[in-house]
């Protein structure tokens, strides 16, 4: 009896981290838009959210299949049908922006999942980015061929890596202290603070924790 | 001056950013020669020079490093004239669909239409795989709706057409319609219909 | 879809080869065995040490960071005393392409074989300074190619960020609905058959 | 980012339009507009408001800022102002740019409106080109960017963060070449000698 409490106490605790399941579906959508903007953004490939754009794709076949049972004449046939539309364009860009990133970044994306323990891919990304890899490596051994034993790993110690020093504008969700502004002078740094509301221009290397955190978003 | 025609090769992609002009097998196998010639060259004098610094006082250190330099610069142009066009390859990928243009294809190496073939696939498969409802193709919705139908100006002789509702129509060139965006927004890029503003 | 981020070269960055492919003065500070035929001006066999050469910064750059140098690079010309004072004098009205057409990248390079640093801060202040006079061009919906000329391949590359920005805009402006377009690729194909077309 | 993505989240936006039909609500995944009535006041997003306008299902309510007098005022205010003023809307420009495409009949002295956005935009930027001048020639790092709208942040972008990009890597640049790669370019070196002999 106790340990049953115990289980569903958990349960409960664990559906509040996992602060999607207690949103309205138009807070929903409101993540996805903001999820969407974060990796249009951000330099480098965020955590994935697999669950938000599951969640989100179900919403869009439940109103797909609603549409089909309302009859032609209907007026608000036309804005369900629009709604689905522009939320499948946010989707679609979303995962196409990831995809960009992964391909150009593919050994330093694998490369740092290995060595994370939270993956930022999703399993059907890592598996895409997995048959890119090889499908690179395959494409310069041929290239190369021509003289086998040469020295042409140099690429792979050289390897794409996005520029986390970029420049991004954000907007705080709530206060934030301390980000630390590297001045590109050495140990000459500067600590800045950013009120709930403000917008940034900032460096990204020193607010990407908070991003992905979701104390600040990109705009 | 060694290099000399890895640059040749690289300056011909500087000037084709946004096309792939016919695979330069021809440029290729003459850096491949150049590569070859360094390294036998490299082999011999790095077998000498072991000997010769005990004998002579001969460093051959100097001639190594150069021409290892040099073997590297000219794997380095090789890579990029790769790379740089299998990012080409890409874009048409998603541009055109899975079906090579046979223009293009004239121009690729086996070796590309490889990769491209396996870039296509794993693409499909991942698209298919998206949500769970046979999932999403992502070559669509680029650029945020603004109404469900469109009035679309046909370029080409291009025949019949099925939507998905199963009615079906005849495009024929300057002909216009009225059409779901989502229908016609592929034939749109492809340039056989034109988006009327 | 293309990722929109500043110049950042990798190891396949086209830019970067261009860039590292023009020359420096340099004197070799080892004979170099065999390799005569670098230097155009002189048929011998090998390559002394004392010769004075240009050579590529891709090569430079390998050869003078090890250990024991091959070679002494100096800087080239246009980071010179000479033209820092122009440069500092008025930098809008320096023709860059001119001096070269990688005037801050190959700059960055170079920084390096200079042991008072004033090609670092050169760099650093005629870009700050003319970055206003780059930025009102792009602004321009109308360019003036003889103004462009004048630019670098770095300051082109922020130039034509700047103008997309602004024809985006501007027709963003002017039409109700973005219409939907055909693919880069689409269009440039077509252009290039009609022109193989023509020749027959 | 292209204009018509900052539309896209701009059309979300909610704007007072009035129904010339009476329908039950509509319930869009993103919440529920309704019941219509027809003559009412009802709110809705932007994008809703301008498709029953082409159809000619409704009259559009300008908000309230967008009059002349209000915006004569605000104009005035940034022209003295030094720093950017608070815009009556995060999205002014996408609401002025399709509530006056669409409905210029509904909203009284529609040209002039435009006519004064666009000096109102016009100031603000060149008020913003000179901003970034001086961020850039003072070497700053980072800038507080209040009150600047998306349209107006995103019309200096890419080149703004661009630029900054380049000043920090040439702050920052060590040649690829530098001491990194001595112990690489000898390690592959000695591979080269190495493997060659044999």
């Amino acid at each position: 009896m106790d340990e049953d409490t115990d289980d569903i106490l958990n349960n409960i605790i664990d559906d509040d981290d996992d602060a999607n399941i207690q949103m309205t579906p138009a807070e929903l959508i409101q993540k996805m838009e903001e999820i969407w903007i974060n990796e249009k953004f951000a330099p480098e490939l965020l955590p994935h959210e697999q669950e938000i754009v599951d969640l989100v794709l179900s919403q869009i076949s439940a109103m797909e299949d609603n549409v089909e049972t309302l009859p032609s004449a209907d007026f608000k046939k036309g804005f369900y049908q629009l709604e689905i539309d522009r939320i499948r364009f946010v989707v679609t860009s979303y995962l196409r922006q990831r995809l960009e990133k992964i391909e150009t970044y593919v050994l330093h994306v694998l490369k740092e999942d290995e060595e994370r323990e939270e993956a930022y891919l999703s399993e059907a990304e890592q598996q895409f980015a997995l048959k890119y890899k090889e499908a690179l490596e395959e494409h310069f051994d041929n290239a190369t061929m021509f003289y086998p034993g040469l020295p042409f790993e140099d690429w792979k110690s050289n390897f794409v890596r996005p520029n986390m020093n970029s420049f991004v504008f954000l907007k705080a969700k709530s206060n934030v202290e301390g980000v630390v502004v590297d001045r590109g002078q050495g140990d000459d740094n500067e600590i800045v603070d950013i009120k709930a509301g403000s917008q940034m221009l900032i460096s990204y290397k020193g607010v990407s924790d908070l991003i992905k955190k979701g104390d600040l978003r990109l705009i | 001056m060694f290099g000399e025609k890895a640059y040749l090769l690289i300056k011909e992609l500087d000037r084709n950013r946004d096309s792939l002009p016919p695979y330069n097998t021809e440029l290729l196998s003459e850096i491949h020669n150049e590569v070859k010639q360094l390294v036998t060259e490299n082999q011999e004098d790095a077998n000498v020079s072991e000997q010769s610094r005990l004998v002579e006082n001969v460093s051959y250190v100097p001639t190594l490093k150069i021409r290892h330099a040099a073997i590297k610069r000219n794997i380095r142009c090789i890579l990029a004239y790769h790379y740089n066009r299998l990012k080409c390859l890409k874009t048409i990928r998603w541009q055109f669909g899975s079906i090579l243009p046979p223009e293009v294809k004239a121009n690729l190496s086996q070796a590309e239409i490889d990769f491209f073939s396996k870039y296509s696939s794993s693409l499909m498969q991942y698209m298919r795989g998206i949500g769970d409802d046979g999932g999403v193709n992502l070559a669509v919705n680029l650029k945020p709706p603004k109404s469900l139908y469109i009035e679309v100006r046909c370029v080409v002789d291009y025949g019949q057409l099925e939507l998905t509702d199963g009615s079906a129509l005849l495009l024929k060139k300057n002909s216009r319609h009225h059409l779901p965006r989502t229908e016609c927004e592929e034939l749109i890029r492809q340039g056989v219909l034109e988006h009327v503003v | 879809m293309p990722l929109q981020t500043a110049y950042y070269p990798d190891y396949f960055a086209v830019d970067d080869i261009l860039a590292t492919q023009d020359r420096i003065p340099c004197t070799f500070l080892q004979d170099a065995v065999k390799l005569g035929k670098l230097n155009p001006a002189e048929e011998q066999a090998d390559l002394k040490a004392g010769t004075n050469i240009e050579l590529p910064l891709w090569l430079v750059a390998d050869i003078t960071t090890t250990r024991q140098p091959v070679v002494a690079p100096s800087l080239p010309k246009m980071y010179k005393e000479g033209n820092r004072e122009i440069l500092k004098a008025d930098p809008c009205a320096v023709d860059l392409h001119k001096l070269s057409t990688h005037f801050y990248e190959l700059g960055l390079y170079v920084k390096q074989f200079d042991p008072r640093e004033s090609v670092a801060e050169i760099l650093l202040q005629t870009f700050t300074l003319r970055l206003r006079f780059v930025m009102d061009l792009s602004d321009n919906t109308v360019s003036n190619p003889s103004v462009m000329q004048k630019l670098d391949r770095l300051e082109r590359s922020v130039f034509k960020s700047g103008h997309d920005a602004k024809m985006k805009l501007v027709s963003w402006l002017k039409v109700s609905e973005m219409p939907l377009e055909a693919a880069s690729m689409v269009v440039n194909h077509k252009k290039r058959k009609r022109v193989d077309d023509d020749l027959f | 980012m292209d204009p018509e993505e900052v539309e896209f989240l701009g059309e979300k936006h909610l704007v007072s339009i009035v129904p010339s039909f009476t329908s039950e609500s509509v319930h869009l995944i993103q919440g529920d507009y309704g019941p219509f009535r027809a003559g009412l006041p009802i709110r809705v997003p932007l994008w809703v408001a301008v498709n029953l306008k082409q159809q000619k299902r409704c009259r559009i309510q300008p908000p309230e800022w967008m009059d002349v007098d209000t915006l004569e005022l605000i104009k005035t205010d940034e022209k003295l102002s030094r720093v950017f003023t608070k815009m009556p809307s995060e999205f002014y420009m996408v609401e002025v740019k399709q509530l006056l495409g669409c409905a210029s009949d509904d909203i009284p002295r529609a040209d002039e409106i435009r006519t004064i956005v666009k000096d109102i935009w016009d100031i603000r930027m060149s008020k913003l080109r000179s901003s970034i001048d001086l961020l850039v020639k003072n070497h700053e790092m980072y800038a507080a960017v209040d009150n600047l709208t998306m349209m107006e942040i995103n019309s200096m972008r890419p080149l703004l963060p661009h630029a900054l990009d380049h000043i920090y890597r040439m702050k920052t640049f060590q040649p690829n070449v530098g001491s990194q790669s001595q112990t690489m370019s000898f390690s592959t070196h000695s591979r080269v000698s190495t493997s060659f002999q044999s």
